[in-house]
C-alpha cells in the first residue's frame, strides 16, 4: 500500500500512457487513435510533472523568503510540459484536420479500409 | 639439300597419286568381284579423269573454282608431312597437328566450292559431310592422342621411329584398342559404304558433287585418290610401325586396303544420325579405354 | 565570427514573415525560402573553417551549459547544417516552377519550419530542445505531405504522422526518464554521468529514444511511413524528406548512442539492423512500378548502409557512413527532383510511362542517369568514394562477422543496381524510337539549375572526395571522441 | 610523352565528340576517327619502353597509378586499333540510326576506359576505369532497342555482380597488405595462407570470369554481342572480353606470381588445374550451343566464349608455351572476330538488319569483298593453316599433349571441330547457297566497311605467316613474368618437342598452290552459269518457293539439342525471378494497415528490451 | 576394242577417253528403264566398258532415253540435256521415241525425239534386250571414233530451230536459250 501510495502518480502516468497506445494499437477508428495519441500526449505530461514534484513543495521562487531550496518543486519538468503540451495540441490540431480530409476522400474513418498506400 | 626435298616432294606426290588411282581402280575391280561381275579395268579411273579432262565443264563463280584447288592442295600438302618409308619432306613443320589440321581443308575447301553452287543437293551434301566429319573427328582426335600421349611427341617422323626401335604400336594394348577403331572409322573417313551417305547419288545426286563436270570432277576424283592414300598411309605409320623403304610401305598399305575393302563391301548406308551415333559409339569407346590405359600405364617412352 | 545560432533564427524568422511579405508582393513570397537558405549556407560556409579548429558553442540568454540551453556547433552539426542549407536552398530554387498552387505561402513557411527544426536538431546541445526541434521538423513534414491534400498525399499524412506521433511520445518519456536520473537535460552534462548510473536505468531511456528517433530515421521496421509519404508528398519535398529529413533522424540516434550513452556495445545490435534495413529496403524496390516509391524503398536501403556503417565503430567506418550520408543526400535529392519533374510532364508515376523521356527531356534524364549511377556506386560519381569507405572500413575489422555482412551489402547492392538500371533503360531505350519532328520538352531553367548544380557536386566530389573528407574526419572523431565533447561545454 | 596524356586524349575525346556533334556531323566523324587513331598512334611509339606515373592524388589516400611495359602495351595497343577500325566501320553503320553523338561518345568512352584500365598501375584505378567501362558498355549495348534492352540489364547485373567482388578482393588485400599497387603487391601472396589466397582468387575470378564469360558465368554474353550495333560487338567481342583475360594474366602472373599459383593446390584440385578444366569446358559448351543458333550474331558471340576458353586454358595452364598460346590467341581473336562482326555487319547494314541465317544467302555475288573478309575470318577462327588462329592453337595443343594433359587437348581439338561445323555455316548460310530474288539489287558494302575488312583480312594472313613478329613481344612479356621464353623465329618456333615452321607450310602451300591452279587454268574453259541453271532432277530451280540453308545441321540439332540448353542461364533466371518473389513477398509487411505499423514500432520496442535482458549488450 | 591401244590413247586421248568412260544418265522416261538394271549389274556388267550410271547429267556424257517420251517428261528431258558438258551423246532407246511406237496415235507422247534434241543412235525394238545396249554402245563407239557422234554440234548449228519445235509442244520454256542464235563453232561465255 505504501508503494501505491509512494508512487501513484507514476503509476497513474504509465497507466495513461499504456492505454493510450493501447488505443492506438487496437482501435481502427481514426478519431479514437488520435484520442488514444491524445491520452499517451496527457500520461506523459503527468509522468513529467511528477518526476519534479515533491510531496509538499513549493513553488520555486527564490524571491520569496523563508522557502528552503530542498522544499521547492523542480521547475524545469514545468517548463518541459508547457512545450510538451504546446507540441501536444500542434499534433492533435494537425491529426484531426488530416482526419476531416481523410473523411472526404475515403467516406470512412476506419483505418483498416484506408488501405490504399501499401507495398 | 634443297634440290633432294623438291624431288623428294615431286616424287612423293606422283607416286600418291598412282597408288590413289591405283587403289580407286583396285576397290572397283574388287568390288566387282565380290558382286561377282567382271568389273571395269584397273585403268579406269584414269580413263575417267582424261575423259573428264577433255570435257567442257560449268563454273558458278570464283569460289567454285577456287574451292577446288584449294581442297586438292590441302590434300597434297598433307603428303609432304606424312612419311612414306622414310621419306618426309617436311618432317620438322608441326607434325601430327599440322596433319590434323591439313586434313580438314580438304572439306572445307569442297565444302566452299559447292557452296557457291547454290544446288540444293550440293546443301544437303555439304551439311552430312561436315556433319560426318565431326562424327569421326572426334574418335579420330582420341585415336591420335592416344598415340601422341603414348610415345609423349607429336612428331611422326618419332612415332615411326620409335616403332623401329620398339615394334609397331599393335603390340601395347593401349594402342591395339585405338587402331581397331581407327579401322571402324576409316570407311568414314573415306566415304564408302556404309559410310556413303555424302554422295548417296540415288537420293541427293551425289551431293556436293552434283554440279561438279569436266575438270572439276576430275580434280576431285583425284583428290578422293590423295585422300585414301593419306588416311591409309596414316595408319600405317600409326599403328604398323611405318616402313624402312617405300616398296615395303606400299605393301603395307595395299594389305590394309584390301582387308578393309572386304569389311566393308557387304554394307548398305547408314542415316546421318545413324552415322554419328554409331562413330560416336564403338570406335569413340574403343579410343577413349586406349586413351585411359595409356594414362594409367605411363609412357612407354 | 557569425553566431551559429543565425542558422536557426533566420529561416525561423522568416517562415513567419511570409505572411506579411504577401501584402507587399504575392510573388516575392516563393523568393523567401531562397534567400533565407542562401543565407544559412553562407553562414555555414564561413563558420566551417572556425568549427575544423575548436568547435563553437553558444549558451542562450547567457545562461552556461549545465543550466541553461546551449548550441554546439560541432563539425558534425555544421556539416549537417551545410547539408540542409545546401539541399534545402536548391530545393527552394526547384519550388519556384514546381509549386504552382495559388496560395503557396503555406508551403514556404512549412518549408522554412522544417528546414529550421532539421538545423536545430542538428545544433542543439540540449535534449530537450532537440526533441522539440525535432518536433518542429516532423509537424512540418506531416502536413507538407499532406500539402497537395489528395487522397494519397492526406493517406500518407495520416498514417505519418500517426507513426510519428507514437515515436515523439517514446522520444519523451525516455527524456523524462532521463531526466529523472540525472536532474539534467544537457546532452553533455548527462553524457560525464551516464555511467555513474545503474544499467538498467540507462538502457530503457536508451531504448526509447533509439525507437523515438528511429521512426524518423527509418530503421526496419520502423519505416512504414516512409515509402507512403515519400511517394505521395510533392516531390520536392521528397526529396528534402529523402536528402534531409532522414538523415537528421540519423543524427538524433548516432548523437545519442554516441554522445549521450557511449553506447557503443549496442553497435553490433545495429550493424546487424543496418544490413537488414538495406536488404529490405531493396527487396522491397526490386520489383516497384512506381518511380517514387521504388526511390523511396531505395532510401530505405541507403540509410540502413549508412546505419551499417556508422555501427562498425572506427572511424574509418563513421567516416564512411558520413560520406554515405552526404553521397545520399545529394544523389537522393537529385533522383527525386528530376524523376519529380518527369512526373510532372508524364502526369503518371509509373515507370512506364517514361518511356521516351530521354528524348523528350534529356537534359532532366541525364541527371536522373547520374543521380542513379551515384547511388548504385559506380565511379566516377560520388556514391563511389562512400561505398568504398564503407567496405574498406568493414573489411579493415579483419573479422569474418564483417566479410559475411559485407558480402550481404553487395547482395543488396547487386539488387540495388538491377531496378536502377532498369528505370535507366526505360528512360532512354524504351518505347518508340524518335521521330524528327517530335518536341522536345526541356524542363525550365529554375529545375534545371539546382539538378545540374547537384550533377557538378556529385561528379566533383565523386573525382575528388578530399573536398570533404577533411570535415567527414574531423566530424567522425567528433562522436567517437565523448571526453572531448563533455569537456569543451562543461569546462 | 605522359601516359596521363593519353588518358585525357581518350577521356576528353569522347566528349569533345559529342559536343562536336551539335556543331557539324562532318567534323564529329573525322573527330571520332581521328581520336581513336591518334591514340593508337600515341600507344605505338611506347613500344618497348616501360614508365610508371602517378596522375592523380585525389582520391581518399590512394595515389592513382598509371605504368606501362610491354605487357600492357600489347593489350593496350591491340584495343586501341581493333578501336579505331570499329569507328571506322560505325561512319557508315551508324549513319541511318539515330543518336550518333551518343553512339560515338559512348564507343570513344568505352575505348578510353579500356585503354585505361590496362594502364592503370593499381587496383584501385583498375577498378575505377573497370567500373567507367561497365556503365559505358551497358549504355551502349541497349542502343539497338527491342531485346537489347534485356541484353543490357543482364550484361550490368552479372557487370556489377563481378566488380563488387573484386571490390572486395582489392579492399581485402588492402587491408592485409597496406598497398594496392601491382610492383608492390607481387609475390606478397607468397606468405598467405593458401585459404586466403583462394578467397583473393575466387572474388577476382567472379569479375573477370563474368568479363571473360568463362563458362557459368557467360550468359550475359550471346545476347549482348548479338543485340549491340555491329561494329560495338566487334570492339565488345575484340577486345572487351579481353580485358577479363588481361585481368586473369595480371591477377596470376604479376600480382599472385606464378610459382605461387602452380603450388596452390594439388593434382587435380589445384587452382591450375581447375582453371584449365573450367577453360575446357567454356570451350566444348559454348561451340555445340553455337552450332545450333540461327542469328549470324548470336553463333559469333557463342563462338566469342568458346574462343575465350581457349584463352583461359592457356593462360591458367601455365607452362611458358601454353601462356604465349593464350595470349597470342587473345592477339588472333581480336583480330578475327572483330572481322567476323564486321561481315555480318556490313551485311547487317545492307540487307536492313536481317541476321536470320535461314533468311539470307548467295550474297557472295554481291557483296565479294565482304565474301572474301568473310572467308579469311573463318579460315582464322578454325585456324587454317597460314592464318593467325594457327599457330596459337598449335601452340596450345602442343604444350597440352606434351604434358600430358590428353583430355584438356581433347576438348581444345573437339571444339576446333566444331567450331569449323558452325563457321562454315555461318559463312554458307550468309554467302554460299541461293540468293533470295529479293537481295537481287543489292550493293557492295561502303567503302568505310571493306576498309577495315581488308585491312584485318590482311593481318590475319600476315601474322599467319609470320607469327614471330607477335611472339616475340610475348616473349619479352613472359620474361617479365619469370617463364621461360620460348625460342621462336620470324617464321615460327623451334623446340625439342616438336617445331613449326609457317615458311615450309607457306611455300609448300603456295607452290602446290600454283600448281595445280596451272592445271586447272591449263584444261578446258569452263562456262559461267547461273544459280537458276542448277541441276534439280531436269526442273528449274524455283525462285522463292523455298530456301535450303534452312536448319542446316538438322540431323545433329535433332541429335544434340536436347541435351544442350543454356540450363546456366535457365538457373540464374529463376534466381533472378526467386528474387523477385522475395521482394514481392517482403513488400507485403508494409500493409497499408497504420495499426500494424503502430504494432512493429511495439515489437521493435520489445525486441530491444528482450535482447538486453537476455544477453546484457549494454 | 581397242581400249588397251596404247599408240591410240596418245594420239588422240580425249576421243578415246570419250568411248572407254561413258557416264550414263537414264532417267525413268518410260518403260524401258526395265531393262538397265540388269544390264549394269551382275548379269551383264556394263561397267566393263566403262559405262556406269551417274546421278546428275553434269556428270554424264551418255544420254539414254528409255522408252515413250510424254509431253511432260519431255520438258525435263530437254533441261538435263542442255546441262550435260560436252561432247555429249544420246541414244534413243525402244521404239517409242524413233516413231510413237504403241503410241503412235496418243495426244500426249511425242512421235520423233529427234525434233527436239538430237539424236545419235537409236535401239529398235519393244523392249529391246540388255544386249542391245551393249550393241548401241560399241555402235557408239564407232561412230565416236568417225567423229559421227555430234548431235551436240548439231544442237548448237540448229538451236532455232529445236527450240522452236520444243516451244510448239511446250509452250513457253521457264529458262532462257541455252544459245542466243545458231552459232557454229563460237564457245559460249567463259570466266574460268
Amino acid at each position: 500500500m505504501n508503494f501505491l501510495s509512494e508512487y501513484i502518480y507514476y503509476i497513474g502516468a504509465f497507466s495513461l500512457i499504456f492505454i493510450g497506445l493501447f488505443i492506438v494499437l487496437a482501435k481502427k477508428n481514426l478519431i479514437k487513435v488520435i484520442i488514444g495519441l491524445s491520452i499517451v500526449d496527457t500520461g506523459i505530461n503527468l509522468f513529467l510533472i511528477t518526476l519534479g514534484y515533491i510531496r509538499g513543495g513549493t513553488a520555486p521562487v527564490f524571491s520569496k523568503p523563508g522557502l528552503k531550496a530542498e522544499n521547492m518543486v523542480d521547475p524545469v519538468p514545468q517548463a518541459l510540459v508547457l512545450t510538451a503540451i504546446v507540441i501536444g495540441v500542434a499534433v492533435l490540431a494537425l491529426a484531426l484536420t488530416l482526419a476531416i480530409k481523410l473523411y472526404k476522400h475515403y467516406g470512412t474513418l476506419n483505418l483498416r479500409k484506408i488501405k490504399e498506400q501499401k507495398w | 639439300m634443297v634440290m633432294t626435298t623438291i624431288l623428294e616432294i615431286i616424287f612423293i606426290i606422283l607416286l600418291a597419286g598412282i597408288i590413289g588411282l591405283f587403289f580407286l581402280g583396285l576397290s572397283r575391280k574388287i568390288m566387282a568381284r565380290i558382286h561377282w561381275r567382271y568389273g571395269p579395268p584397273i585403268t579406269q579411273p584414269l580413263i575417267d579423269i582424261i575423259k573428264l579432262f577433255n570435257q567442257t565443264s560449268m563454273s558458278h563463280g570464283f569460289l567454285f573454282n577456287f574451292g577446288i584447288i584449294f581442297s586438292l592442295a590441302g590434300s597434297v600438302v598433307v603428303l609432304l608431312f606424312l612419311p612414306f618409308g622414310r621419306i618426309c619432306p617436311l618432317s620438322d613443320s608441326g607434325g601430327l597437328l599440322v596433319i590434323l589440321y591439313l586434313m580438314l581443308i580438304a572439306p572445307l575447301g569442297l565444302a566452299l566450292s559447292g557452296g557457291e553452287a547454290a544446288n540444293p543437293y550440293t546443301s544437303i551434301g555439304i551439311s552430312r559431310k561436315l556433319l560426318l566429319a565431326f562424327g569421326y573427328e572426334l574418335p579420330l582426335l582420341l585415336i591420335l592422342l592416344t598415340v601422341m600421349t603414348h610415345y609423349n611427341t607429336i612428331s611422326i617422323v618419332e612415332i615411326v621411329n620409335k616403332q623401329f626401335q620398339a615394334g609397331w604400336s599393335f603390340q601395347h594394348l593401349s594402342l591395339l584398342l585405338p587402331g581397331i577403331a581407327y579401322i571402324l572409322i576409316l570407311p568414314a573417313i573415306l566415304g564408302f559404304r556404309p559410310f556413303e551417305l555424302i554422295q548417296a547419288p540415288q537420293e541427293i545426286s551425289s551431293g556436293p558433287m552434283a554440279e561438279y563436270s569436266g575438270k572439276f570432277l576430275a580434280l576431285t576424283t583425284i583428290q578422293h585418290a590423295f585422300n585414301i592414300f593419306i588416311s591409309i598411309s596414316l595408319f600405317t605409320n600409326l599403328f604398323l610401325g611405318g616402313a624402312a623403304n617405300p616398296g615395303y610401305f606400299f605393301l603395307k598399305i595395299l594389305a590394309v586396303f584390301v582387308i578393309f575393302l572386304f569389311a566393308n563391301a557387304v554394307f548398305p548406308r547408314f542415316r546421318i544420325e545413324q552415322a554419328i551415333k554409331y562413330l560416336w559409339r564403338w570406335p569413340s569407346i574403343l579410343a577413349f579405354a586406349g586413351l585411359i590405359i595409356v594414362l594409367i600405364t605411363g609412357k612407354n617412352f | 565570427m557569425v553566431n551559429p545560432i543565425l542558422l536557426i533564427v533566420i529561416p525561423l524568422g522568416l517562415a513567419f514573415v511570409v505572411p506579411l511579405f504577401r501584402f507587399i508582393s504575392k510573388k516575392i513570397e516563393k523568393f523567401i525560402p531562397f534567400f533565407a537558405l542562401l543565407a544559412n549556407l553562407i553562414i555555414s560556409l564561413t563558420l566551417f573553417p572556425h568549427v575544423l579548429e575548436k568547435p563553437i558553442h553558444v549558451s542562450i540568454g547567457g545562461f552556461l551549459p549545465p543550466l541553461g540551453i546551449n548550441l554546439v556547433a560541432g563539425p558534425l552539426g555544421i556539416l549537417f547544417a551545410m547539408l540542409i542549407a545546401l539541399v534545402g536552398f536548391l530545393v527552394s530554387i526547384y519550388a519556384f516552377a514546381y509549386i504552382k498552387e495559388k496560395d503557396q505561402e503555406k508551403y514556404h513557411i512549412l518549408y522554412l519550419l522544417l528546414l529550421t527544426g532539421a538545423t536545430g536538431v542538428v545544433l542543439t546541445g540540449d535534449i530537450f530542445n532537440l526533441f522539440v526541434f525535432f518536433e518542429i521538423l516532423c509537424i512540418s513534414s506531416y502536413s507538407l505531405v499532406a500539402y497537395f491534400g489528395d487522397k494519397p498525399g492526406i493517406e500518407s499524412a495520416v498514417k505519418y504522422l500517426i507513426q510519428g506521433a507514437v515515436g515523439s511520445s517514446l522520444v519523451l518519456i525516455g527524456i523524462g526518464l532521463l531526466y529523472g536520473q540525472f536532474g539534467t537535460l544537457n546532452m553533455a552534462d548527462i553524457a560525464s554521468n551516464i555511467h555513474s548510473v545503474h544499467s538498467i536505468s540507462v538502457f530503457i531511456p536508451l531504448v526509447l529514444l533509439i525507437t523515438g528517433f528511429g521512426v524518423e530515421a527509418a530503421i526496419f521496421p520502423l519505416n512504414a511511413w516512409l515509402p507512403d509519404a515519400h511517394s505521395s508528398a510533392p516531390s520536392s519535398i521528397s526529396a528534402i524528406l529523402s536528402g534531409i529529413a532522414i538523415e537528421v533522424g540519423l543524427y538524433a540516434i548516432v548523437r545519442v548512442v554516441f554522445t549521450l550513452f557511449g553506447a557503443s556495445s549496442i553497435l553490433t545490435f545495429l550493424l546487424f539492423l543496418g544490413v537488414i534495413t538495406l536488404l529490405i529496403g531493396e527487396l522491397c524496390a526490386f520489383n516497384q512500378e512506381n518511380i517514387k516509391r521504388m526511390l523511396a524503398y531505395s532510401s530505405i536501403g541507403q540509410i540502413g548502409l549508412i546505419v551499417f556503417a556508422l555501427s562498425i565503430g572506427s572511424l574509418s567506418g563513421i567516416n564512411g557512413g558520413l560520406f554515405q550520408l552526404v553521397s545520399h543526400t545529394l544523389s537522393k535529392a537529385l533522383l527525386f527532383l528530376a524523376a519529380g519533374y518527369m512526373i510532372f510532364r508524364s502526369g503518371s508515376m509509373n515507370i512506364s510511362s517514361f518511356e521516351g523521356m530521354g528524348k523528350k527531356m534529356p537534359y532532366t534524364s541525364f541527371a536522373f542517369t547520374i543521380g542513379a549511377f551515384s547511388i548504385v556506386g559506380l565511379p566516377p560519381f560520388i556514391g563511389f568514394p562512400g561505398k568504398f569507405m564503407i567496405l574498406k572500413a568493414a573489411l579493415f575489422e579483419q573479422d569474418i562477422l564483417f566479410t559475411i555482412l559485407v558480402f550481404l551489402i553487395l547482395l543488396a547492392t547487386i539488387i540495388e543496381g538491377a531496378y536502377f538500371f532498369r528505370v535507366v533503360q526505360t528512360i532512354y531505350f524504351k518505347g518508340e524510337k524518335s521521330t524528327p519532328g517530335q518536341e522536345r520538352e526541356i524542363a525550365p531553367l529554375s529545375v534545371l539549375i539546382p539538378v545540374f548544380i547537384f550533377v557538378g557536386l556529385i561528379v566533383v566530389i565523386g573525382i575528388y572526395p578530399k573536398l570533404i573528407t577533411e570535415i567527414l574526419e574531423s566530424s567522425a572523431s567528433e562522436l567517437l571522441n565523448r571526453a572531448d565533447y563533455i569537456k569543451n561545454i562543461l569546462p | 610523352m605522359n601516359l596521363s596524356i593519353i588518358l585525357a586524349i581518350a577521356f576528353g575525346g569522347a566528349l569533345l565528340t559529342y559536343f562536336s556533334g551539335k556543331i557539324s556531323k562532318k567534323a564529329r566523324d573525322v573527330l571520332a576517327v581521328l581520336i581513336s587513331l591518334v591514340i593508337a598512334v600515341i600507344l605505338a611509339f611506347f613500344y618497348n619502353t616501360s614508365s610508371r606515373e602517378i596522375f592523380y592524388t585525389g582520391f581518399l589516400d590512394f595515389p592513382l597509378i598509371l605504368r606501362i611495359d610491354t605487357f600492357s602495351w600489347f593489350f593496350a595497343f591491340t584495343i586501341a586499333v581493333i578501336g579505331s577500325f570499329s569507328i571506322i566501320f560505325s561512319l557508315s553503320y551508324i549513319r541511318k540510326k539515330g543518336n550518333t553523338d551518343y553512339y560515338y561518345t559512348m564507343m570513344l568512352l568505352v575505348i578510353a576506359s579500356m585503354i585505361g584500365i590496362i594502364l592503370s598501375g593499381d587496383l584501385v584505378s583498375f577498378y575505377i576505369f573497370w567500373e567507367i567501362m561497365s556503365w559505358s558498355t551497358f549504355l551502349l549495348i541497349s542502343y539497338n532497342r527491342g531485346p537489347a534492352i534485356a541484353a543490357g540489364i543482364k550484361y550490368i547485373i552479372m557487370s556489377v555482380t563481378g566488380s563488387v567482388a573484386m571490390l572486395v578482393g582489392i579492399i581485402s588485400l588492402y587491408s592485409h597488405y597496406g598497398t594496392v599497387i601491382y610492383t608492390e603487391l607481387s609475390g606478397l601472396l607468397y606468405n598467405a595462407s593458401s585459404g586466403y589466397t583462394i578467397f583473393i582468387f575466387v572474388l577476382f575470378f567472379i569479375a573477370l570470369g563474368i568479363k571473360n564469360a568463362i563458362w557459368p558465368l557467360h550468359v550475359w554474353l550471346p545476347p549482348a554481342h548479338s543485340e549491340a550495333p555491329s561494329p560495338f560487338s566487334a570492339v565488345l567481342s575484340g577486345t572487351l572480353i579481353k580485358i577479363g583475360t588481361y585481368g586473369i594474366i595480371l591477377l596470376i602472373y604479376v600480382i599472385v606470381k606464378i610459382n605461387v599459383f602452380l603450388n596452390l593446390g594439388e593434382g587435380i584440385v589445384s587452382a591450375r588445374y581447375i582453371i584449365a578444366v573450367t577453360g575446357a569446358i567454356t570451350i566444348l559448351i559454348p561451340t555445340f550451343i553455337a552450332l545450333l543458333q540461327d542469328d549470324a550474331k548470336r553463333l559469333l558471340a557463342w563462338s566469342t566464349i568458346a574462343q575465350a576458353g581457349y584463352i583461359i586454358l592457356g593462360i591458367a595452364y601455365g607452362t611458358s608455351e601454353s601462356v604465349a598460346s593464350g595470349m597470342f590467341h587473345f592477339f588472333n581473336h581480336a583480330i578475327f572476330k572483330a572481322l567476323l562482326f564486321m561481315v555480318v555487319g556490313a551485311v547487317e547494314y545492307r540487307t536492313n538488319g536481317v541476321r536470320d541465317l535461314n533468311s539470307l544467302g548467295g550474297l557472295i555475288k554481291k557483296m565479294p569483298v565482304t565474301f572474301v573478309g568473310g572467308l579469311i575470318g573463318i579460315c582464322g577462327l578454325i585456324g587454317v593453316p597460314l592464318t593467325n588462329g594457327f599457330v596459337s592453337k598449335w601452340l596450345i595443343y602442343k604444350t597440352l599433349i606434351i604434358n600430358n594433359s590428353p583430355f584438356l587437348a581433347f576438348a581444345a581439338l573437339l571444339g576446333t571441330w566444331g567450331t569449323i561445323l558452325y563457321s562454315y555455316k555461318l559463312l554458307h548460310n550468309m554467302f554460299l547457297g541461293q540468293l533470295p530474288e529479293k537481295y537481287e539489287k543489292l550493293e557492295r558494302a561502303p567503302f568505310s566497311m571493306q576498309l577495315p575488312i581488308v585491312i584485318l583480312s590482311l593481318a590475319i594472313i600476315l601474322f599467319g605467316i609470320l607469327p614471330g613478329l607477335p611472339l616475340k613481344v610475348i616473349n619479352s612479356i613472359e620474361s617479365g613474368f619469370g617463364l621461360e621464353p620460348l625460342t621462336i623465329n620470324i617464321w615460327g618456333i623451334t623446340s625439342d618437342t616438336g617445331t613449326i615452321n609457317m615458311l615450309n607450310l607457306f611455300v609448300a602451300v603456295f607452290l602446290i598452290g600454283i600448281m595445280i591452279w596451272l592445271i586447272f587454268k591449263g584444261s578446258k574453259k569452263s562456262a559461267g552459269i547461273g544459280q537458276y541453271d542448277n541441276y534439280a532432277a531436269g526442273t528449274t530451280v524455283p525462285k522463292n518457293k523455298y530456301h535450303y540453308s534452312v536448319d542446316f545441321y538438322g540431323p545433329l540439332h535433332r541429335m544434340i539439342s536436347p541435351y544442350l540448353r543454356d540450363f546456366i542461364d535457365d538457373f540464374y533466371m529463376s534466381l533472378a525471378r526467386s528474387i523477385k518473389n522475395l521482394g514481392n513477398g517482403i513488400r507485403r509487411i508494409y500493409t497499408g494497415d497504420v495499426g500494424y505499423y503502430a504494432i512493429y514500432i511495439m515489437l521493435f520496442l520489445a525486441l530491444l528490451i528482450f535482447i538486453q535482458i537476455k544477453w546484457k549488450l549494454w | 576394242m581397242d581400249r588397251n591401244n596404247l599408240g591410240k590413247w596418245l594420239k588422240s586421248p580425249g576421243k578415246m577417253g570419250q568411248k572407254y568412260s561413258l557416264h550414263a544418265l537414264y532417267f525413268c522416261t518410260g518403260c524401258g528403264i526395265i531393262e538397265i538394271p540388269p544390264s549394269i549389274t551382275t548379269r551383264w556388267d556394263a561397267e566393263r566398258f566403262g559405262v556406269i550410271p551417274v546421278a546428275t547429267p553434269r556428270q554424264a556424257n551418255l544420254f539414254l532415253i528409255t522408252g515413250y517420251v510424254s509431253v511432260k517428261t519431255l520438258r525435263y528431258i530437254i533441261r538435263s540435256y542442255e546441262q550435260m558438258p560436252e561432247p555429249k551423246f544420246t541414244v534413243g532407246f525402244g521404239s517409242c521415241p524413233i516413231n510413237g511406237g504403241m503410241y503412235w496415235d496418243s495426244y500426249n507422247t511425242i512421235k520423233h525425239l529427234d525434233k527436239y534434241i538430237p539424236v545419235d543412235g537409236w535401239i529398235a525394238g519393244c523392249m529391246p534386250r540388255p544386249e542391245a545396249v551393249f550393241v548401241a554402245v560399241t555402235h557408239l563407239w564407232t561412230l565416236i571414233d568417225k567423229g559421227m557422234a555430234d548431235g551436240y554440234n548439231k544442237y548448237r548449228a540448229n538451236y532455232q530451230y529445236y527450240r522452236e519445235n520444243q516451244e510448239k509442244i511446250l509452250g513457253k520454256l521457264e529458262w532462257p536459250p541455252l544459245f542466243s542464235k545458231n552459232i557454229k563453232h563460237e564457245e559460249y561465255r567463259t570466266i574460268a
